[in-house]
């Protein structure tokens, strides 16, 4: 957890606040109440929760910034976050970024982990998904899918598969905000939601021409 | 709609009466049926539960109707209904292919009461359902697939 | 645990009464497990009857599969405003509950 | 990288072109979900609780050996109607902006002489163990029926609160980069199957609002708009505010205030 506590320093860090400041969001949410608004929000939790819980309500400077621009930062003030993104994409040890595209389906289907609090927190072992098919289309036997993203069915069919599509397709799971700031596609990789080695699965579900998505 | 809610309250009322006679032991729940079939709801297979029934193989008929949709948007709650045209129907019953036991429920239908009833069921994961029905002392049956689908945030 | 009242709603039309029923029951499956990994025992509803005045017009048996909070509907031929319909349940605890309402 | 970029941009226009053909398998799947849906709405279990809710509110209880009858919820001690389409709104007596569920935990504290911690015990149900507060804000919410939401939120305190429930619905943080406005940002989009309202607007705000408390299939209980926030959250992978905690009820006025004028229908019932 500390390591997590210790990227966001260095997110936050890095950020030219400055030539951000030059941007001023025209209508930021909360008004001349936003200071007191974070304060009641913070207020919400109970002081006892575990510290690894409460990390979860700190913000970097893409969540602030996306915030202060209700996702819709003006294009100067996405591109710096776009920068700043791009600058924190990982990739697997042995350098391979396409995997196993039946792992990637099963990551793909799963919604659950990540719970916590005391209400309905993930029994423990609860495995943790992309849930790729909360927001896209993907294999077309699956008709449950959601819209908030654009259908990915046939990515790999109209896309190819070189190497460029491939680095392409990895880097924006890992970080989604190296190429749209303030997407609404979370930084799977970022957050080590996913490990570089389950991104390279969903990339083979992706691309594979063997996988449902491209193979009807 | 208040009317209506109103009308529930009053039988409420009534109810509480009927409760009190009925905790006394004066007048039993379910008194005119036979007892719980629990062979047939232990049954695992559509086989052993049809076994159980005493249905055996029944006929596959065109009369017989799995009504609802064909999508579950959760699997908690299904509304399944059974209808028939077929004539003298004395029992009808639902059942789930891929359910841990895949007997529902049965419904005794004395004389003068439709072949047409429903209610709601719950489903593990898509499977077929079937509508069994006994009409003139044999059994009939039909199927339609019900598709669970996952749904919301996830989890 | 005390149990609330049914729902029960009946019309008639062109001398077939609907009857609609809603049943508040948890209907466990005895196949769900608690917070702390024990399995929830099984309660649910094994018997119901529905009568119009003292005849029965509907006997139902259900296993852990019908939903939780119980809905049936069903017709038969007959009945007249103001005719009475009684539904009664009981479950695998041994509880039991009779509630009746008024044809519409 | 911008030619990639630029190459699957194109990508996504023959994508989007080629959905078409999905079109029939797609409507095929809107009528059997509406056919689903309908056929629940007929027979919604919150009705059952209702009813429970409507006597629980006369029933004479607590240390005071009384009933909630004299609750103020905005409108005077002892008015129902309409009141919960007219909250969350500031109260003077306590000097706090509240939601239902904040002034019926009130009530029952100071006109029954309940505990907070007794009144609040079980403020959601579980399976086995019914919730007082899901019955008796079914049978508040009920009686705003066919009434039009009203938040304007003209108290000074009622639009700082308001202005904190937007901030919040904006803010992002967790491990999914979520806020509310990811999925409740945007016209016509879905979750899954699950329609998304845009509750930026009085359209999606209304349609959401109006429903509330609703009875959910999934968890065999009706949700209060408490219970709803709080497991937006949850979703969110954020630990879980209070019940009843500032942040909610800034969040239901924000809502409330931007559904205004959309007439209620509850109780709801949902997947």
């Amino acid at each position: 957890m500390k390591s997590k506590i210790a990227l966001f320093c260095v997110l936050t860090a890095s950020v030219p606040l400055s030539s951000l400041a030059q941007n001023k969001p025209v209508d930021p949410p909360g008004g001349r109440y936003a200071k007191e608004a974070e304060q009641i929000f913070r207020d919400s939790f109970r002081a006892d929760n575990p510290k690894y819980w409460m990390v979860r309500i700190e913000q970097d400077e893409t969540m602030r910034t996306c915030g202060l621009y209700r996702d819709n930062p003006p294009r100067k003030v996405g591109e710096q976050l776009e920068k700043l993104n791009r600058a924190t994409i990982r990739y697997p040890v042995d350098g391979k970024l396409s995997g196993d595209w039946k792992e990637g389906e099963k990551l793909a289907a799963v919604g659950t982990g990540g719970h916590i609090g005391f209400i309905q927190p993930d029994p423990p072992g609860r495995v943790r998904g992309g849930n790729c098919y909360a927001c896209h289309e993907l294999a077309k036997k699956e008709v449950a899918y959601g819209t908030i993203g654009p259908s990915l069915g046939h990515y790999g069919k109209q896309r190819g598969n070189s190497e460029e599509i491939v680095k392409y397709t990895y880097d924006k799971i890992y970080n989604s905000n190296a190429f749209t700031a303030c997407t609404n596609m979370p930084r799977f990789g970022l957050h080590s939601w996913l490990t570089p080695e389950q991104i390279t699965h969903i990339v083979a579900f992706l691309l594979d021409p063997e996988s449902p998505v491209n193979k009807d | 709609m208040n009317n209506q809610r109103r009308t529930v309250l009053k039988s409420g009322s009534g109810a509480a009466l009927l409760g009190l006679l009925a905790s006394a032991g004066i007048i039993t729940p379910g008194m005119a049926l036979a007892d719980w079939n629990k062979a047939a709801f232990d049954a695992k297979s559509m086989a052993d539960t049809l076994k159980a029934l005493g249905a055996g193989t029944p006929t596959d008929s065109k009369d017989v109707q799995v009504t609802g949709p064909d999508i579950a948007e959760n699997g908690a709650v299904v509304p399944v209904g059974v209808s028939s045209t077929l004539p003298n129907v004395t029992m009808v019953a639902i059942l789930i292919e891929k359910n841990p036991n895949a007997l529902a429920a049965t419904f005794t239908l004395p004389e003068g009461t439709e072949a047409n009833v429903q209610t709601r069921v719950k489903m593990g994961q898509t499977s077929n359902v079937y509508a069994l029905v006994k009409s003139d002392g044999k059994f009939f049956m039909a199927t339609k697939e019900i598709k669970v689908t996952l749904g919301g945030c996830g989890g | 645990m005390a149990t609330n009242p049914m729902k029960i709603r009946a019309s008639n039309k062109d001398g077939v009464t609907e009857v609609k029923v809603l049943i508040s029951h948890e209907m466990e499956t005895g196949q769900r497990k608690d917070a702390s990994g024990a399995i929830v025992p099984a309660w649910f509803i094994t018997e119901l009857s529905a009568k119009h005045n003292d005849r029965l017009v509907l006997g139902a048996e259900f296993g852990t599969a019908v939903s939780k909070n119980p809905y049936l509907a069903f017709r038969f031929k007959g009945g007249a405003k103001g005719d009475k319909i009684v539904v009664s349940w009981k479950d695998n605890r041994g509880e039991s509950r009779t509630d009746e309402a008024a044809i519409a | 990288m911008i030619q990639g970029f630029i190459r699957t941009l194109a990508g996504a226009a023959v994508v989007a072109a080629f959905a078409g053909s999905a079109a029939a398998q797609d409507s095929k799947v809107a009528d059997e979900l509406a056919k689903y849906r309908e056929a629940l709405a007929d027979g919604n279990p919150a009705d059952l609780l209702e009813v429970k809710g409507e006597s629980l509110w006369a029933e004479k209880r607590g240390p005071k050996n009384a009933s909630l009858e004299q609750c103020d919820l905005g409108l005077g001690p002892g008015k129902v109607d309409g009141a919960y389409a007219e909250l969350p709104r500031y109260f003077k007596d306590t000097g706090k902006v509240m939601d239902v569920e904040s002034r019926l935990v009130h009530c029952m504290m100071t006109l029954q002489g309940l505990t907070r911690e007794q009144a609040t015990k079980n403020w959601f149900s579980k399976p086995g163990t019914e919730s007082d507060i899901e019955a008796l804000v079914t049978f508040i919410g009920a009686r705003s029926n066919g009434m039009k939401i009203n938040v304007p939120a003209t108290h000074p305190e009622e639009a700082r609160m308001a202005k904190v429930g937007e901030y919040i619905f904006y803010r992002r943080s967790g491990p999914q980069d979520f806020s509310c406005a990811i999925c409740h940002g945007q016209d016509g989009k879905r979750i899954r199957l699950q329609d998304l309202g845009n509750l930026t607007t009085q359209e999606g705000a209304g349609t959401a609002m109006k429903t509330w408390p609703s009875y959910r299939v999934s968890q065999g209980a009706v949700w209060t708009m408490q219970r709803r926030l709080i497991d937006c959250m949850r979703q969110a992978r954020w630990p879980e505010p209070n019940y009843l905690a500032d942040s909610i009820v800034a969040l239901q006025l924000f809502l409330q205030k931007t559904a205004t004028g959309t007439v209620m229908e509850t109780p709801g019932i949902k997947r």
